[in-house]
């Protein structure tokens, strides 16, 4: 039984209680706690089910690394699946469960899978479920799926209730890690002048150098770690932040650092989580070292933990894993945790070393506690079942012949350290292999490079493969030294001061346990625990071929888990490199990818969800229409009203009335959305001649032009009016969506084209509010508020004017997209509003309406007028819509011409655009394909054409479209065939695409 | 003629710093060469301030000019007299190459003020820019991006920034801004 | 070659799996073959498979600098789907959806394909017309797809927020038969066929140059020796504008970094594949339980098998505004791969300006799909100079201005 | 995460304040010119895996076009320079010169 020790917990609070829940069980810890630590502290040691076999399982490790403990923390709208209890700080309330069983975690169904785990060696599934064929839908599948995950997926419904947010920083040097070196390298930084920030993923400083003891400056670890907090706290250049974890290096000097504000004490306000976005010119990766597990028969089995763990539990958090610990090491580092546990009065009936030449002083103390310490020996298997119940011990050069079983309820494994070399790695750096240490560490020949091809990531302390306290000092002083230099400022040599720690034996590499363990074995001994990952699984991988490491993680899925290998990779990779008989660094490392453990995607997103998910572009009449309850549709980041139902009217029959009203007497729009460019300069028209298909430097001053404007690839891609405001000056006004658009079209072309052409640019689409008054009585509502002349004569078709409406200052354009009589007017965007409400005001004599985007797109398509984005769609050339009236003959060039006269542009059997009438009168289905006779090589039906745009139209009571068709002008009258996606096929007729007022005479009164 | 209307008509937050809309705001757009002779004491006659150097800002009261880009400045006075100052303008440079534009509607334009740490943070949650006190003070224009959207922002003084968005994403941008500056979302990162 | 199958598995299990052989060999290259291809991914191995099985063209290396699978196809979303506008589109990717179907067993290798369902979500009035467009073309070129309503988009996606409020669901294109399939099996099941038919699949071989003599192909530099052969199938993904100036030729392509990202896993949640072109992201749950979750490429040429984070953030936030519940997920681990985009977005399937020398690429951002049709057409190609499912991707095509151009609709690529 | 500076502001900008713009140094061909011409200009690329010269737009701060010399592999970036200019100025080519001793601009074509 874990337990709770009378005395000891370096983190605790002994005076204060924490209650919590755990599968719905009241228990409580202290303060301080980790929910691993209070749930240790109560007995509880086993707290999940393994991914495959739902094999027991309980805490491994006591941090980062933890592949077993996930549990789901909290519920509802605060559920969080996954969760690592040993990351987890213990607050008044927490509630959480276990996962991956069912019906409980005692007792769960899914565990006979441990009792055909023979069957289900690594990719098993590759060989199986395929025969017969239907059965994987309908059998196999479902039932692989209903196993797969591990914690619960949020209800559907669910709301996350915290916030979350961004924060950007640049600072000189980064330190990662507050352990011993990264306080030591932030202090050398730091005393040279660098500006430092020093996070630590923990909310405790000074790692594990306080639990493993040795002295600095002949005074314990811990007072160092005291006395460098103490003295970095006081520097002005220096920040330290704890919660804090490096997530991820990532190129020019980016790292991503993800803060943890809250978790450990929800409720207050502010956010949850916040994401720096962090720009380094120095990194130093500080991040220590993780203890290998080793590889025997029933290592997997609850009571089985990383030495240092048992350690830690003990010292940090004063609980003891179990009664009687049996130590299982092959490097002195695991001796401490037997005198640890020895002096905390607990037993310690052996410590198995697999060396045959055993430790070093640490051995000596063991020893003269009076330990048991058996060398050249290993575990040959664990007893028990979902707790720890004795060892088989045998000896480790043989094949696993038990030679003694020692009862005991907890084993303390080390197989060595891996330093943290991931931050190291994300980005590019390389490992070397460390022969005599067993262990990859950073290559600092080949560290990752930022903007200027200068290194700037350096490892320090374990993380760069120092083991000793001394050494680890003095090479994180180095470090800091390095990254203060390289950020331009002047350190004193490096200072490191002086540790000690006891003089240790050299590790040997123990890959496997015994060294001979035969195949019964080896399916029991786990590498990765909670992907359910053997040594057998490994050894199968490469003798079927799958030899890079790359395939063998992804046969076996090693190291996949949400630890992401933490404790397997190494042990794994060094299994692989045995079964193909070559040594370690050939078979190298899989790679390491962000984030170190995962990160929430609250954190990501940041503070971008519900009212700032994205922009929400508004005009200066938003608050008006929504005020009217307008139905609105999203174009671009815009979201225009499409009509204004009124009380119980279908949008259909509001769009009708809209139209009606319109054609009938006066509606209006808002049309501030359409893009607003002024071009201005002495080669202004000749740059408009080169953007557009027409001709814009003819335009006069005071007039109109609609233009087209096409890619250098030769496919239309705007469209708008153009006016002459003087002699040098144009605005031209784009589609919605292309304002910004074609702005950047503009200044790209200027900028890096024609440079010595003198234009500017100006985009002034959120100067004005843009106001269409349009209808039969359009003109008598604009003469009524006065102010200017805007009678035929003076104001005709395809003019503009300056002037004054109501005694509001504005510009009125006579264009209309209507057919109907129309003027736009711009004005000053901060009195839109006051002129749309005189307008409404003067025009309800009128029965003024204002109408949105569809009774705009069904009036325009009555008139047969072209939509960007309906018409063309990318593919189409001016020339496909009958446009060539807009395309100058007389220019050179201009941006798209070339690209028009290849020859699939010039093929006469291109598409044109037409009219189409359904015979029936019935609106054609929108998208529709003409179909022609037979079907192409691939068996796809011929088609001869397609519907671009098509609507009721409530003007001529009957369904009208237009659509682009093979030869299609010369075809009029013809009938064709578009069957629709409901089993219909629709009959329509090919005409000319102006269904109203074919001649104009509306727009032009 | 009616009253402006600003985007986010006065809206304000108070947080960990205080957020407010500034009201109508006159702005010109001017585009010229930067060796343009006439430039520099057209700028001078009409606005009272020296053209800024590149990124700066330079203030004349309720007047300032900014540098935009190598071509562009903007011109901040009061909303009433833009349009008689881009008519000056362009008299004075007229027979040059140049434009001048009155955008003040086309802007949303925002005061960030509080303790001047906070200020900073508040705004570092939202732009890439480096806002340490060492590296950006008063007298900077910074163009860059606010989350999604394009915006400009300077410090009028310690504890007191500025923030020019266009006129669209005003309420976007005021949003932003006051979650930044929500309650209990202290970073202290510029307080050492 | 011992066939996989559920009693073979029984069988092993009697001996602790110790007489499985190898999935593929490992052989020293040849001094000359038939047919070489480079780049061990899908597309190339398919070629490989589909020249032998269709065509009897079995004197076939495929080399590949890395390991097999590596590439793209080792580091992709997996979404398969055929609900393309085009037709030369909708006819490749559907049949390769239809090999789909059956290629566990034919390669007597089950690469799980699940045919669960693709739903491409329609935001704007603009995308409901993009996709009714895709549906009406789908009709007609055998594609089985239909344009559902919100009400039914919710009932097949319980998680989905349907009601934006940013961007209601207005319906979506949903292609029944579209899915996902265990990528790196497609590799495996491909690379153990293609072994056992002879040919020679050599791992860590790096092409380093093309050898030609009088405008033909002849053979190939490699880091382990020149090796000849008479045609060559350059199918590289990424590094095919490299292999293109080795061959002394340009493409239309330039190579940027696309990423994924997965979460943590969690218990089953989601039954579709979901994609969300408005809001930029895309979704699905693996068989394993994570969210597999496809990013936005990146707009600068770029080889580092890395990108920029902020497309990382821009589709998690748009993943969260369309799926609220994974907001407390966490993302467990994020990668990118090199996608070659073309100047149409359509990948290029062509004889190039070297004789015997064929292409195969542009699959940027959506070619996972495509291996086996590509594979098909591309060996029919090869073998016999055109292929209906080929002839229109020519890389010659952007000279004449005749683009396959799927973005047209409310189409993408993934 | 690219930082490039600008060399209009002086400023070393986040990745996200540009926009990117392709292969730089492209010869427009308009009409008249030969098909091979315009298919070259218009699509073949310049993808090499190495020294790359490229155009960004400093979109979210000046506005204005640049270009950058910059390694697609190791996304060491050489300099930045004027976008007024139809080839690389000679001090960034010597700089790319010292750092890949070998490479060459637009020899293959
Ligand atoms: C993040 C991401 C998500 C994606 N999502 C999807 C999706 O959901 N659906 C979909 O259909 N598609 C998707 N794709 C696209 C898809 O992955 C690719 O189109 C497809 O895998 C390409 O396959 P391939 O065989 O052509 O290329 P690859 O699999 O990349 O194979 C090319 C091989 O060539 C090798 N090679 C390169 N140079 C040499 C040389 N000189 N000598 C020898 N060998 C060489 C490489 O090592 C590589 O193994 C995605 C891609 C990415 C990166
Ligand atoms: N003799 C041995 O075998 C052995 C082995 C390991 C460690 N040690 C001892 O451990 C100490 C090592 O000191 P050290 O400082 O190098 O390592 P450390 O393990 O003490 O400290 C590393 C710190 O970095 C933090 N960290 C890791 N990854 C992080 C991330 N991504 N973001 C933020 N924080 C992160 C950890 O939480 C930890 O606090 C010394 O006392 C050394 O002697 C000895
Ligand atoms: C569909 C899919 C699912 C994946 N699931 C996992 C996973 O569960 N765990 C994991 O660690 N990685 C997962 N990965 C990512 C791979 O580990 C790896 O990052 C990716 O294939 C790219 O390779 P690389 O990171 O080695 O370059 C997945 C990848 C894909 C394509
Ligand atoms: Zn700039």
């Amino acid at each position: 039984m874990s337990t709770r020790l009378a005395q000891g917990g370096r983190f605790l609070n002994r005076a204060r209680k924490v209650n919590f829940t755990f599968n719905g069980q009241h228990l409580t810890g202290h303060e301080g706690d980790t929910l691993a630590s209070a749930l240790l502290a109560q007995g509880q040691m086993m707290v999940g089910r393994s991914f495959k076999y739902h094999r027991p399982r309980g805490m491994v490790a006591s941090g980062a690394e933890e592949p077993n403990a996930l549990v789901n923390l909290g519920s509802g709208n605060r559920l969080e699946p996954n969760q690592r209890a040993t990351t987890t700080e213990l607050f008044d309330g927490l509630t959480a469960t276990s996962q991956n069983h069912w019906p409980s975690l005692e007792f769960d169904v899914g565990a006979v899978n441990t009792y055909f785990s023979r069957f289900l060696p690594a990719g098993f599934y590759y060989k199986m479920f395929m025969y017969p064929r239907a059965f994987w839908k309908h059998v196999y599948e479902p039932f692989i799926r209903q196993s797969a995950g591990l914690g619960r997926a949020p209800e559907p419904h669910v709301r996350d209730e915290d916030t979350y947010e961004h924060f950007y920083a640049f600072v000189d040097v980064l330190v990662i890690g507050g352990g011993v070196a990264g306080l030591q390298a932030a202090l050398t930084a730091g005393r040279a002048g660098a500006q430092v920030l020093l996070i630590e993923q923990t909310a405790h400083w000074g790692g594990r150098a306080p639990v493993d003891g040795g002295t600095v400056d002949g005074k314990p670890a811990a007072e160092f770690v005291d006395a460098a907090l103490a003295e970095l706290r006081g520097m002005k250049n220096v920040v330290l932040r704890d919660r804090c974890m490096g997530a991820g290096v990532y190129d020019h000097g980016y790292v991503l650092a993800y803060e943890r504000i809250s978790d450990h004490a929800p409720g207050p306000a502010g956010p949850r989580h916040r994401l720096w976005r962090l720009r380094c010119k120095q990194v130093v990766t500080a991040t220590g070292a993780i203890e290998r597990p080793l590889s025997f028969a029933g290592n997997d089995i609850p009571g089985v933990m990383l030495a240092s763990a048992v350690r830690d539990y003990a010292v940090n958090y004063g609980v003891s894993i179990g009664d009687r610990t049996v130590v299982v090491t092959n490097n002195d580092d695991a001796y401490r945790t037997a005198i640890t546990l020895k002096g905390l009065g607990l037993e310690v009936p052996a410590i198995i070393d697999a060396r045959a030449g055993g430790g070093g002083a640490l051995a000596d103390e063991a020893r003269a506690l009076g330990i048991r310490v058996e060398t050249g020996k290993a575990i040959a298997k664990v007893k028990g079942a979902k707790r720890v119940e004795g060892v088989a011990i045998c000896a480790q050069a043989g094949e696993g012949a038990v030679l003694e079983e020692i009862k005991c309820d907890a084993v303390a494994m080390s197989g060595g350290w891996s330093p943290v070399v991931h931050l190291w790695s994300h980005c590019g750096g390389k490992l070397t292999w460390d022969d005599a240490q067993a262990m990859f560490r950073p290559n600092a020949d080949l560290a990752p490079t930022g903007a200027a091809g200068e290194a700037f990531v350096i490892p320090a302390g374990t993380a760069n493969g120092y083991m000793g306290l001394a050494e680890v000092l003095a090479d994180a002083a180095a470090a800091g030294v390095a990254a203060a230099k390289a950020v331009g400022a002047k350190p004193k040599k490096a200072e490191a001061p002086q540790a000690s720690t006891p003089d240790e034996a050299p590790i040997e590499p123990v890959w496997l346990m015994p060294q001979g363990a035969d195949i019964k074995l080896r399916m029991k001994a786990w590498l990765d625990f909670q992907n359910d990952v053997k040594v057998s699984d490994v050894q199968l991988a490469a003798r079927e071929g799958f030899e890079s490491v790359e395939h063998a993680k992804r046969y076996t899925t090693l190291g996949m888990a949400t630890d992401q290998g933490k404790l397997s990779n190494i042990n794994g990779l060094a299994i692989l490199s045995d079964a193909l008989g070559q040594p370690i660094p050939q078979t190298g490392t899989t790679t390491f990818r962000p984030p170190y453990t995962p990160i929430s995607m609250g954190a990501i997103a940041g503070e971008a969800r519900g009212k700032v998910f994205q922009p929400i572009r508004r005009t200066p009449l938003q608050d008006w229409h929504e005020g009217q309850g307008a139905y609105f549709e999203p174009v671009g980041h815009w979201r225009r009203p499409y009509c204004y139902p009124r009380g119980e009217e279908s949008h259909a029959q509001a769009v009708a009335r809209e139209i009606n009203q319109t054609r009938g007497s006066l509606g209006m729009l808002d049309a501030s959305t359409l893009g607003k460019l002024i071009v201005k300069g002495p080669d202004a028209g000749k740059f408009l001649d080169m953007l557009y298909t027409n001709m814009m430097s003819t335009l006069k001053p005071g007039r109109c032009r609609y233009g087209l404007m096409c890619s250098e690839n030769g496919f239309l891609m705007d469209d708008g009016v153009v006016a002459r405001i003087h002699d040098d000056t144009f605005l031209c006004h784009t589609t919605t969506g292309g304002a910004d658009r074609i702005h950047a079209h503009m200044e790209e072309w200027l900028q890096t084209e024609w440079w010595d052409w003198q234009v500017y640019v100006a985009n002034v689409t959120e100067q004005y509010g843009q106001i269409a008054v349009v209808g039969p009585d359009a003109r008598k509502v604009l003469e009524k508020l006065g102010g200017m002349d805007v009678s035929k004569d003076t104001l005709p078709f395809m003019a503009w004017a300056d002037g004054e409406l109501g005694g509001i200052a504005c510009r009125v354009y006579r264009i209309s997209f209507s057919g109907e009589l129309s003027y736009e007017i711009a004005v000053d965007a901060g009195h839109a509003r006051a002129l749309w409400d005189k307008l409404l005001e003067s025009g309800a004599e009128f029965n003024v309406m204002p109408y949105g985007t569809e009774a705009l797109h069904v009036m325009r398509a009555e008139k047969g007028f072209i939509m960007i984005g309906d018409e063309t769609d990318g593919t189409v050339i001016p020339q496909d819509l009958g446009l060539d009236w807009a395309i100058s003959k007389k220019k050179e060039d201009y941006i798209g011409k070339r690209a028009q006269e290849r020859s699939h542009m010039t093929d006469p059997r291109r598409w044109k655009l037409v009219g189409l009438e359904t015979v029936d009168g019935s609106k054609l289905p929108d998208g529709a394909y003409a179909v022609a006779d037979g079907k192409n090589a691939n068996g796809q039906r011929n088609v001869q054409g397609r519907v671009t745009s098509t609507y009721h139209s409530p003007t001529l009571g009957r369904g009208i479209a237009m659509g682009l068709v093979l030869n299609g002008p010369d075809r009029m009258g013809e009938v064709i065939e578009f069957p629709g996606t409901d089993g219909k096929t629709y009959k329509a007729r090919i005409v000319d695409p102006v269904f109203f007022d074919k001649d104009g005479e509306k727009q032009n009164v | 003629m009616s009253e402006p209307v600003s985007a986010v008509k006065n809206a304000v937050f108070s947080g960990i710093v205080r957020v407010e809309d500034c009201g109508p705001q006159g702005m010109i757009t001017l585009r010229s060469d930067a060796s343009n002779a006439k430039l520099k004491q057209a700028v001078k006659v009409v606005i009272g301030a020296d053209l800024p150097p590149v990124r700066g800002i330079s203030a004349n009261g309720d007047r300032a000019v900014a540098w935009m880009s190598p071509d562009e400045w903007l011109i901040l006075l009061p909303y009433a007299e833009a349009r008689a100052a881009e008519a000056e303008l362009r008299k004075a440079l007229a027979g040059t190459h140049h434009l001048a534009e009155t955008v003040s509607d086309a802007r949303a334009f925002f005061r960030v003020t509080g303790d001047a740490a906070r200020v900073r943070e508040v705004l570092a949650k939202l732009v890439p820019v480096d806002l340490h006190p060492a590296r950006f003070g008063t007298g900077e224009m910074r163009r860059t991006r606010m989350a999604q959207v394009a915006a400009a922002i300077w410090l009028e003084s310690e504890g007191e920034a500025r923030v020019i968005c266009f006129r669209s994403v005003g309420a976007y941008v005021f949003d932003l801004l006051s979650a930044a500056a929500a309650n209990g979302s202290e970073v202290a990162f510029f307080d050492a | 070659m011992k066939r996989y199958s559920v009693f073979a598995v029984a069988r092993e299990a009697a001996r602790y799996h110790t007489g499985w052989e190898r999935a593929w060999k490992s052989p020293e290259p040849k001094k000359k073959y038939d047919v070489i291809i480079i780049g061990a991914g899908g597309h190339g191995l398919a070629t490989a498979y589909y020249l032998g099985k269709n065509f009897g063209i079995r004197n076939v290396a495929i080399l590949e600098k890395g390991w097999l699978g590596g590439g793209n196809t080792g580091r992709n979303t997996t979404i398969i789907r055929s609900n393309y506008l085009q037709d030369p589109s909708a006819a490749i990717y559907e049949k390769s959806r239809s090999l789909y179907e059956d290629l566990s067993q034919d390669l007597n290798y089950n690469i799980m394909f699940s045919p669960r369902g693709v739903m491409m979500l329609a935001q704007t009035e603009h995308e409901v017309r993009g996709y009714l467009r895709t549906a009406h073309a789908n009709a007609l070129q055998g594609v089985e797809t239909r344009f559902i309503k919100p009400d039914e988009v919710k009932k097949l996606v319980p998680i989905i927020n349907i009601d934006g409020p940013r961007y209601p669901v207005l319906g979506a294109l949903w292609q029944p038969r579209g899915g996902t399939a265990r990528h790196d099996a497609v590799a495996w099941g491909y690379a153990r066929a293609c072994s056992d038919m002879g040919m020679d699949v050599i791992q860590k071989c790096e092409v380093t140059g093309v050898r030609q003599e009088g405008g033909r192909v002849v053979g190939v530099d490699t880091n382990r020796g020149a090796i000849d052969c008479d045609k060559l199938g350059i199918v590289v993904a990424g590094h095919s504008g490299v292999l293109a100036e080795m061959a002394g030729f340009r493409l239309p392509i330039e190579s940027v970094a696309l990423q994924a990202l997965v979460s943590e896993p969690i218990k089953p949640c989601m039954d579709v594949v979901v994609m969300a072109n408005t809001v930029h992201g895309y979704m699905s749950q693996s068989d394993k339980g994570e969210m597999v979750i496809g990013g936005g490429a990146d707009g600068y040429n770029n080889y580092t098998q890395r990108g920029s984070f902020h497309h990382i953030e821009e589709t998690v936030r748009a993943l969260i505004e369309t799926f609220p519940m994974i907001s407390r997920l966490k993302m467990l681990r994020q990668w990118g791969g090199i996608v070659d985009m073309t100047g149409d977005r359509s990948p290029i399937l062509s004889k190039t300006p070297l004789e015997n020398c064929f292409i195969n690429c542009g699959w940027g951002t959506g070619g996972f799909k495509a291996i086996p049709g590509s594979g098909w057409g591309f060996a029919e190609l090869m073998a016999k100079g055109s292929s209906p499912l080929c002839d229109e991707f020519s890389m010659f095509r952007f000279r004449e201005g005749k683009f396959i151009d799927e973005s047209v609709a409310a189409g993408v690529a993934h | 995460m690219l930082i490039l500076e600008c060399p209009y502001c002086g400023l070393h900008a986040d990745e996200t304040e540009l926009a990117p713009g392709g292969e730089a140094h492209l010869k427009r061909f308009g009409p008249g010119s030969s098909d091979d011409d315009f298919e070259g200009y218009l699509f073949m690329r310049e993808n090499p895996k190495g020294v790359h010269f490229e155009r960004w737009r400093h979109a979210n701060g000046c506005g204005k076009w640049f270009h950058a010399a910059r390694d697609t592999n190791t996304l060491e970036v050489f300099g930045t320079y004027s976008a007024q200019t139809t080839e690389p100025p000679q001090d960034i080519k010597d700089k790319i010169s010292a750092r890949r001793p070998g490479w060459t601009w637009r020899e293959f074509a």
